[in-house]
């Protein structure tokens, strides 16, 4: 038995006594933790479309299973349950050790880069450098019909104790509600002489939020010459938010968006535009 | 089904709850009663064998409806221009009408000598009589089959799959049926309600649900089917009769021996902004459709708790089943068939969740003895935590083993992220199968003392009802809704999608399906 | 801790046991009386301040225990030959006494003369008086703390650390305290059940478990003092007295301020293959130490279920907890010191398991209504299946509510797989607290009818726990062992290991410890 | 919308109308299976030593468990839940898609090599081939104290039903019960002659049970001179099959063996020795 002898002080912090960055802290490699600092220990379930009823099958199965977990590189992969879905489905719970190690180096974060207004600095600024309210128009656009996404943002009721943007003077907010065709939101932008345009999706299966939110995208190409379309903002709890440019939106909010950040980004990105551009 | 007592109720507060329910709910039935809509007069073509789409897509059903509308409203009904034009015409069949009718060669009239009226009413009749001696053939496999096979006990497991295409749907409702399912869904795509057309084939590329047509239906019944042979008992397919097609969905549903249907009074008023009056005068047609079918409508309650509090607004679960009952026995269903919704949707955070839960649940089983009461799984408070998630499905699944819920929708631990993994519903399908197993009989110790915490509590929402139902009866239901009464949300008599498809009948209205339905099933062709 | 009665217990019936329990209990108690082990004379030394190993990690306890066996024999105990030669010796301390006489440079004698014998035990009172009066004010210490910050509501939540290594058992131990424990035990090695001496200093490298180390003890105690302050709650520290040092482990976590220890009469003999007059004497020395030290024994009648049949062998859990009772109580353990184990282990296949299990627990509960009855989520029937484990665990803790156990043992939901990760325990108590949040006062709608399922089979159990009782108190518990009773596991009397440790005690017998504290802690040194 | 029109007859069996190798069967190249064929979906769960208490400190925590579902081969991963462990780690919960394929045509499953026997039909086998008992030594070594499983392979009751080596009269078994130390097992396995050694190890923290094995084929090393040490066998229910060679033991059982599996493999295999060493 190997032990180790810890100096027989009184009682010190024993948090002193663990060395250096084993809990990771200020760590610039890291690995997964299991119960030991560096384990690498990770939890994996997914299913296979292959038989497991019989006892080959389910041999089978679970060398699939590991060859899966082996190409994820997982070393001394343990597939602990295996069930059968009849008629050819296997459902696997697999735990292993990755030899990945993530670089907390390279992790990019994307910060904020508009300082977090309250409800009274939001509607100074706008009076301040635009003078007039800021016109904002909303939908959840194509065939999803969630709004209460949508609805925590504009509305004054809010969400996470923050009251919605139809609360700030400076704000008058449009609230077209659910399954509004892309065209009808554009229109509707022009005729309200809308600044921001806001698209709510929540349906993601087949990347229905995508092509959604691309049909906006589009339909604001034929309506406004280019520089000039509206602030176009997209929302709902499974954008990337790396996926901006690729989207063609100026700006993409996620799952937990509160109404503040919302607006605070609207009115920096309002104010930037008119220093920008001056009209 | 029965429940027994455990909740002191007074039968004077339910009494009473029914009565203002009926009041509330009596001005619409004659609306329904007096109007029609093109998806009701749609739904009749349906039923007299006219099938199939033209090379856009758009059914026949459609075009000619829309060509009798155009030439002479449809404030007569569909029936009689059109079998009129049928016997007066070129001997020929609904299709080739439809074609030509839409390529604008033929003239309709509404037939006016008694004798024209009566020739074109009966062959009508005939016509339609057909559609319904398939739905009566339908219901009677139905009960055949499970006089031989037997019904599970309750609750009956329901689980959803929701792929977007119907050859993904199949084998996953077919792995779910031998994992224990009683009943499948096929959820629609996001689209559909919307549409004021039923699309016709088999369908691969919808939006988190596939879309409900003809052929999708019979494609999966006949899977189930396969499937019932196979387990030796018989696997309940569900759709949605909802949205601007209420009724020709029904009918269909009827045609292809579904067994459940959604089917909510107010469902497409709140959640799909579709016109108040259309939704009612739909419902009302869908559900006669429904009675004679044996079909067992899901009505939608649960959505409310998506948006509003499942606390605060725990009484208008209530009110709305109130409704939903008086128009379900209106349109003469039985409360057999009255599969009244309502969810598990409080908030895991708050002290004595479970016990709220568990009062509501006991309060709407003692209120509905009859019903098959339709319990929906946790959905809001779901989130990305799978383990969570799997747990709290574990307590809906208790609290519907405790109180006796008819159907339970079985929950998935992945309800905040995605529509149903194959595995999802496997694993869904053994945490109930645990806790049917392991808590069978544990209602025998379940006995909330009169007035403890869970019999206060369900008498306190009883007694929100009431008021809220003395409110809604005073001001009329559709000033009710135009308030936001129900899921925070308000809507507008005259607001809303699919207005314009709804026609108050003339004198002279005659729709053969309603006839032969409001005759009752002796009656025949 | 009182619970309300709900099972229409016969208290004739649980008098019946108690009495069969003491007469099989007492002659072991007698044998405890008569004879003493290296290990509890090893504890005295520890008690009066010896620490410390050689070089090659043996404890000095060990050495100096050893030198005075192998010169005079233990059958007088250490203390007179110790403090004798302390007396007459070269003034000098227990420690360089302990050196030379390892080192062959020391000659015992047993004093015989009066006035020696009087001189040597006063100096060994005094010696030991010093560990006493240290345990003494660590119990005074957790007692104001306790009176400051309060104790949580039952059930308690008992989390388990077992990394092997120390420092990772601290921050692990942190986060499960930060996360809702209420107490956090550290797991042993495998190995150390079976060493004969007690290891040195903070240890990294354990199996499966840490070694239980004065050290380790004092700097988990310590992490847990800076965690308690920060959340302003006092966190308890378990380990185990157990194995072949039990009672010197028993004297070091008194010393350490450790606030439960596993501790069970039986479990040593049937799990470790420990020889049953060892164990039962090395219990009874542990157990007085732990009454004075106010420490909360956990006894382990949980292990049998993972050997027996959960439903079969339901009864011996019963009758171990009431031979547990009798022999703590004979040490002096006060009935909110029993920390009775018992266990939710049915397979979770079997129709009503989760019933049975509410029966079983209800019934502990009746019969020890003053106990804080530690409740053992399911391991047996565990698998790889993290949701199924997940799910079982939820109704362990439900069961826990509703049955009102005092301190539940969180399960893993990798039960089947692994000793914890951070992030399983981190889940499982986000599982017991909305088990908690959501069912509190669940309980109050728990009435099992008087002659229902639940009341009939706790009544079977009781009687058949009677049954066993009538044999064991027949034949003797050490024939009982032998044939197989508990756990389905024989050992004979003289069989396993360690037996080379026990001697009887001679007339002049002294032990310094056992005088205190059998005098109570009203007399001092 | 695109449909597909599907011909309406009456009621075909939808079995037949799923493209060959829609659900795998039969497939040679297969993929994580979600809700649709190919969609490469598997669930991942894991721990990393970040902080994740603060907005920043968990937008880098999300950003480094990224990194590493990248790593693994995961396409559009996303971070469905994150919880922080205080002081300094997070917890997530990652759906993702799964580049990797799996080649049904690589899995090697490790055929049963021996044929499986019922008791009579193995005693039988001892009795003519042998024509002697054959003695089984078996124990739990090292600090291991779990005896349940080697009790399932040894004991008269047995396991799955199925009679425990006690109850063949073509062994006689000795079981040493737990916690035995490697050297004690192999004295006594001299001391009767064995015919093969069977050790059981279930704690697997720090690889406790690859330790003990190892313990046990050092210790037969001194015993006996090469070849002529007794079959060794190991179980236990974390072990991997593939070890054998690396362990240096005869053969490996894992969780599920059935006694009958192991009456099978050793009389096998111990007549397959007297064929080879014709003593
Ligand atoms: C409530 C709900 C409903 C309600 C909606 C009521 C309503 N009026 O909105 C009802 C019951 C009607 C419903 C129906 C359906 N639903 Co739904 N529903 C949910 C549920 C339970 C909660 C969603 C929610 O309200 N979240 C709370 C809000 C506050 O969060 P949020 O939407 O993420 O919004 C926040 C951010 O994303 C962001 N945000 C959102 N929008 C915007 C916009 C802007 C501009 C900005 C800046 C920010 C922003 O800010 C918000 C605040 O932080 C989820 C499951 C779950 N637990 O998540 C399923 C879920 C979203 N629904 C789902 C589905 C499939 C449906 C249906 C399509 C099912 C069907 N086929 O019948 C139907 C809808 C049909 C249709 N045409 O769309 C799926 C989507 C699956 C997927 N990933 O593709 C989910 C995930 C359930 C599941 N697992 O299957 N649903
Ligand atoms: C029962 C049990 C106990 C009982 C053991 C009673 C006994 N007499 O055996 C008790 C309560 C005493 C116990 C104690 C401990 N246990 Co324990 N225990 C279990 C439990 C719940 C079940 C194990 C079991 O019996 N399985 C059933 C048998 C039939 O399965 P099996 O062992 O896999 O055997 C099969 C095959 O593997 C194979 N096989 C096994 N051996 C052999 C041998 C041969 C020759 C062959 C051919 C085949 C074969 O055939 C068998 C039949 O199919 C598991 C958790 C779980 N659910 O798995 C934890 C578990 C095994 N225990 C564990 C631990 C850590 C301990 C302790 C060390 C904890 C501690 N520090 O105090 C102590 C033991 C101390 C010590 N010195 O070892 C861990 C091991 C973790 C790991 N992977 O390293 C587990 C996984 C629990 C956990 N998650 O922490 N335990
Ligand atoms: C009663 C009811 N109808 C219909 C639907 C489906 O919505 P849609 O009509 O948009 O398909 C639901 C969805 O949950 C429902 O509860
Ligand atoms: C009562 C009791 N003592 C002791 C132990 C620990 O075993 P060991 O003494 O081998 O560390 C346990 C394990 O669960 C137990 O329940």
């Amino acid at each position: 038995m190997v032990t180790e002898t810890v100096s027989d002080e009184a009682r010190p912090s024993p948090a002193a006594q663990i060395r250096e960055g084993r809990t990771g802290e200020g760590a610039r490699i890291v690995r997964p933790y299991g119960d030991t600092t560096g384990d690498g220990m990770v939890q994996l379930s997914f299913t296979l479309p292959v038989p497991a009823g019989t006892e080959d099958d389910r041999a089978r199965a679970e060398g699939a299973a590991l060859q899966l977990a082996r190409a994820m590189g997982l070393e001394a992969a343990m597939v602990v349950h295996t069930k059968a879905i009849p008629p050819s489905f296997a459902f696997f719970v697999v735990y292993g050790r990755v030899r990945h190690r993530v670089d907390m180096s390279r992790v990019t974060v994307r910060e904020r880069d508009y300082p977090l207004l309250s409800v009274a600095e939001a509607n100074l600024a706008v009076r301040s450098t635009l003078g007039r309210t800021i016109v904002l128009v909303g939908a959840t656009v194509g065939t999803d019909a969630h709004t209460v996404g949508l609805d925590a943002i504009l509305n004054v009721k809010g969400f996470a104790g923050e009251k919605g943007l139809e609360a700030y003077r400076a704000f008058r907010v449009v609230n077209l509600g659910a399954q509004v065709e892309a065209a009808a939101l554009v229109a509707r932008a022009e005729a309200e002489r809308a600044d921001a345009i806001l698209v709510s999706q929540v349906v993601t299966q087949r990347d229905a939020h995508l092509q959604a939110v691309r049909e906006v995208v589009a339909a604001t190409r034929t309506a406004w010459p280019p520089g000039e379309r509206p602030l176009l903002v997209a929302g709902g709890p499974r954008f990337d938010p790396a996926a901006v440019a690729d989207l063609g939106v100026d700006r993409v909010f996620c799952k937990g968006t509160t109404p503040r950040e919302v607006a605070s980004y609207v009115v920096s990105a309002l104010v930037a535009r008119l220093q920008r551009t001056p009209s | 089904m029965t429940a027994s007592a455990k909740l002191n109720l007074d039968p004077g507060v339910a009494r009473r709850a029914r009565e203002l329910a009926a009041r509330a709910g009596a001005p619409v039935v004659a609306l329904a009663r007096t109007h029609t809509t093109v998806s009701v007069e749609r739904a009749v073509l349906r039923l007299a064998g006219l099938t199939g789409a033209d090379t856009d897509g758009m059914p026949w059903v459609n075009r000619l409806v829309d060509a009798v509308r155009d030439q002479v409203g449809l404030e007569h009904g569909v029936a009689l221009p059109v079998w009129d034009a049928l016997l007066i015409g070129d001997p020929g069949d609904l299709r080739t009408l439809a074609e030509k009718a839409s390529a604008g060669a033929v003239r309709f009239r509404v037939p006016a000598a008694r004798e024209d009226v009566t020739r074109a009413a009966a062959a009508a009749r005939r016509a339609v009589g057909a559609g319904l001696a398939r739905i009566d053939a339908n219901r009677r496999a139905r009960e055949r089959l499970l006089e031989r096979l037997g019904d599970p006990p309750p609750p009956w497991i329901y689980l959803i799959v929701a792929t977007g295409d119907i050859l993904e749907d199949i084998p996953q409702a077919q792995a779910a049926a031998r994992a224990g399912a009683d009943v499948v869904a096929v959820i629609r795509s996001t689209g559909q309600s919307l549409l004021d057309y039923v699309p016709e084939g088999a369908t691969r590329e919808g939006f988190a649900g596939t879309y409900a047509t003809q052929e999708n239906f019979r494609l999966m019944r006949a899977a189930l089917d396969d499937v019932s042979r196979e387990l030796g008992r018989y696997v309940r397919l569900t759709n949605y009769a909802s949205g601007l097609c209420m009724p020709e969905i029904a009918a269909l549903a009827g045609l292809e021996q579904l067994d459940m249907m959604l089917n909510d009074c107010m469902y497409g008023i709140i959640f799909r902004d579709i016109n108040p009056r259309r939704t009612f005068i739909d419902q009302h047609f869908s559900r006669q459709i429904h009675a004679r079918a044996g079909i067992v409508i899901n009505t939608g309650e649960d959505n409310y708790l998506t948006t509003a509090d499942a606390v605060e607004a725990a009484h208008t679960v209530v009110v709305s089943q109130l409704l939903n009952e008086y128009f379900g026995r209106a349109a003469g269903l039985a409360d057999a068939q009255l599969g009244l919704g309502h969810a598990f949707e409080i908030d895991p955070a708050v002290p004595d969740s479970f016990r709220l839960e568990v009062a509501h649940a006991q309060l709407v089983r003692e209120l509905f003895p009859a019903a098959p009461l339709k319990y929906m799984p946790p959905t809001r408070h779901m989130t990305g935590n799978i383990f969570a998630g799997y747990l709290l499905d574990a307590f809906f699944n208790l609290a519907g083993v405790l109180t006796g819920q008819g159907i339970l929708l079985v929950g998935m631990m992945t309800e905040g992220i995605h529509t149903p993994f194959l595995s999802d519903r496997d694993l869904a399908l053994e945490n109930v199968r645990y806790v049917r197993t392991a808590c069978r009989g544990l209602a025998e110790d379940f006995s909330p003392p009169p007035d403890g915490f869970v019999a206060t509590r369900a008498r306190q929402v009883l007694d929100e009802a009431v008021r809220l139902l003395e409110t809604v009866a005073e001001e009329g239901l559709f000033a009710a809704i135009a308030r936001g009464t129900f899921a925070g949300t308000s809507r507008a008599a005259d607001g809303g999608k699919g207005l314009d498809g709804v026609v108050p009948r003339a004198d002279g209205y005659r729709n053969p399906v309603t006839d032969l339905l409001e005759a009752g099933p002796e009656e025949r062709w």
